[in-house]
């Protein structure tokens, strides 16, 4: 195999594995010698080290892995990407509120659930399942939430209207709050 | 099986009954809009009859589909009954194919577009995507409900809320009713007795639009922590609601 | 920022994400306008068109992502990782009508195909290749079906603009009809 194919084929096996590869398994797959297999990936990590370049090669666990540069973290972080950890029942509350009220201000969550939201929302804002939707025309011109489209697909609905419509939500929650008012100890 | 199955090796599978036509078609050249129905009759026939001697599953509609073909076949055997009608001139000269040879046709353009993704599978499948990391970065691919369909239970939840009277609502007295309290008392329903709960008498108690809503949330998030789970017998059936087994400390994170 | 730049935060994005990434989106995270996103996206697709490289960018699914070129299969095939088995014919012709007629039933599919296919739409449906979209407004308001963003990934399709132009079969039907049997095959 010439170097140059042979550096594409590391590179293609780095990148859809997802483990480390040692440079044995590297040398057995491409079946070159693992000497030649350590020159090229040395090559190889050279290259990535050009700051137009955005990955690198890590040795790690007794192979060779690609990663995001660490200086690109702050970029890569803005991805978000989707965690397996559940929401707190805070935040699901928070986000119920938010779902059958919105736009909605956090006094107004607040208000529902007795107690101060500032860690649900954080959390529901940085997972992206909620967002600000301009300012409500009161006192203090607070933020109003809104659901986003990742808040439908991280419960996997197809749109608002796959929940109750709005409208009866609205009113519901208009009577609600009239009788909340009135009968609150 | 019978042991006659030995025999299979050599029968090629269809799809169906519209796939078996179009082998015979595709096979003998035949025009598609000018079937010798007789002919073609007979070699389907004896396909089924080899599928039943040799004992094997057969599809009902293959059956149908001989019936269909037995009557076609005897109608281009009649003289057209419709110049006593009178009827129209138009409807006279009706092949009684017709209809059949429409449903080839269509068949025919969607195993094309289906030959076409074949293809466009093996080629994309020659390429490979990057595997997340272990470390953080995998995608869950939260199935969110086994057996029921997400939308089939809004569609029953939509049910419940219009099953609420309006009367109702305005003497309630809001209780505050959390999400976490509602998942705790769905599983202590389920743990107490019956371990299996109707879609419906989960929300038996509520009262107001809210109080259903804050069930359904907690009914939602116990199947995606994989606390319960749903089942539908036959469609538009009751949904129930079964403790999940060993599901308890799955959703932890 | 800088365009070296910009195409090192590009490369780790589309490395990291686990789906395509819209130039949009992307835009969005780099805080770069959506025009100089993609001009540097087709300089960067160029580069990879080097034989020294082993990946390649492309475009589906309305975004872009990277994937390990074709040419090299053989060696990624050594690697043997996990892949959904191809999908059987019941489940492409089922697949083909739900993608060219949607939103369909499945009485509609049943239909077309001449045999029940429950066995290949739950194949589908567990597969996230398509996915109920509401009933429709007949007796017994029976599902609608169509595809999903997960078909076009697997399909390797841009949009569904990117099938095969259904106005072709269209034409051929008609050129049919009017029964000009001969060059068919």
């Amino acid at each position: 195999m010439r170097v140059r194919q042979l550096r594409a084929v590391l590179e293609a096996l780095l990148f859809s594995s997802g483990e480390p590869l040692s440079a044995e398994r590297l040398a057995e797959i491409t079946r070159v010698d693992v000497e030649q297999v350590r020159r090229v990936l040395m090559e190889y990590a050279e290259e990535l080290a050009d700051d137009a370049r955005g990955i690198l090669l890590v040795e790690v666990a007794g192979g060779y892995a690609l990663r995001t540069k660490p200086s690109l973290a702050e970029y890569v972080g803005r991805l978000e990407l989707p965690r397996v950890a559940p929401l707190s029942n805070a935040a699901l509350e928070t986000l119920a509120i938010i779902a059958y009220k919105q736009p909605v201000t956090r006094a107004e969550i607040e208000e529902i659930r007795g107690v101060r939201c500032d860690a649900a929302l954080a959390t529901l804002l940085a997972r992206r399942l909620v967002r600000e939707a301009g300012r409500k025309d009161a006192p203090g011109r607070p933020f109003l939430y809104v659901t986003t489209r990742q808040f439908l697909e991280y419960f996997g609905l197809r749109d608002l209207a796959d929940l109750p419509p709005p409208e009866e939500f609205e009113a519901a929650a208009a009577r609600d709050q009239v009788g909340t008012g009135e009968e609150r100890e | 099986m019978s042991e006659n199955s030995a025999y299979t090796v050599s029968l090629p599978v269809f799809e169906g009954p519209l796939d078996l036509l179009l082998h015979l078609i595709d096979e003998q050249e035949l025009d598609i809009y000018d079937i010798p129905i007789a002919q073609i009759t007979e070699q389907y026939l004896a396909y089924v009859r080899t599928l039943r001697e040799l004992d094997l599953e057969m599809a009902g509609e293959f059956l149908v589909m001989a019936a269909t073909l037995m009557e076609i076949k005897a109608r281009m055997l009649l003289p057209s009954p419709s110049a006593e009608d009178g009827a129209g001139e138009e409807a006279e000269d009706a092949d009684p194919r017709e209809e059949l040879v429409r449903r080839l046709v269509e068949y025919r353009r969607f195993k094309a577009l289906a030959q076409r993704l074949h293809d466009l599978e093996r080629q994309h499948m020659l390429t490979y995507p990057r595997v997340p990391q272990a470390d953080g970065e995998q995608v869950s691919d939260w199935v969110p409900v086994e057996g029921v369909s997400l939308l089939q239970l809004v569609c029953a939840f939509r049910k419940v809320l219009e099953s609420i009277e309006d009367e109702h609502v305005a003497e309630v007295i809001r209780e505050k009713v959390t999400v976490t309290q509602r998942m705790r008392q769905i599983e202590y329903l389920l743990d107490r007795g019956e371990g299996c709960l109707t879609f419906v008498r989960l929300f038996r108690g509520d009262r107001t639009r809210l109080e259903v809503v804050i069930t359904f949330l907690a009914l939602l998030e116990l199947i995606r922590l994989g606390r319960v789970r749903c089942e539908q017998k036959r469609a538009f059936g009751e949904i129930r609601i079964f403790r999940a087994r060993g599901g308890d400390s799955h959703g932890e994170g």
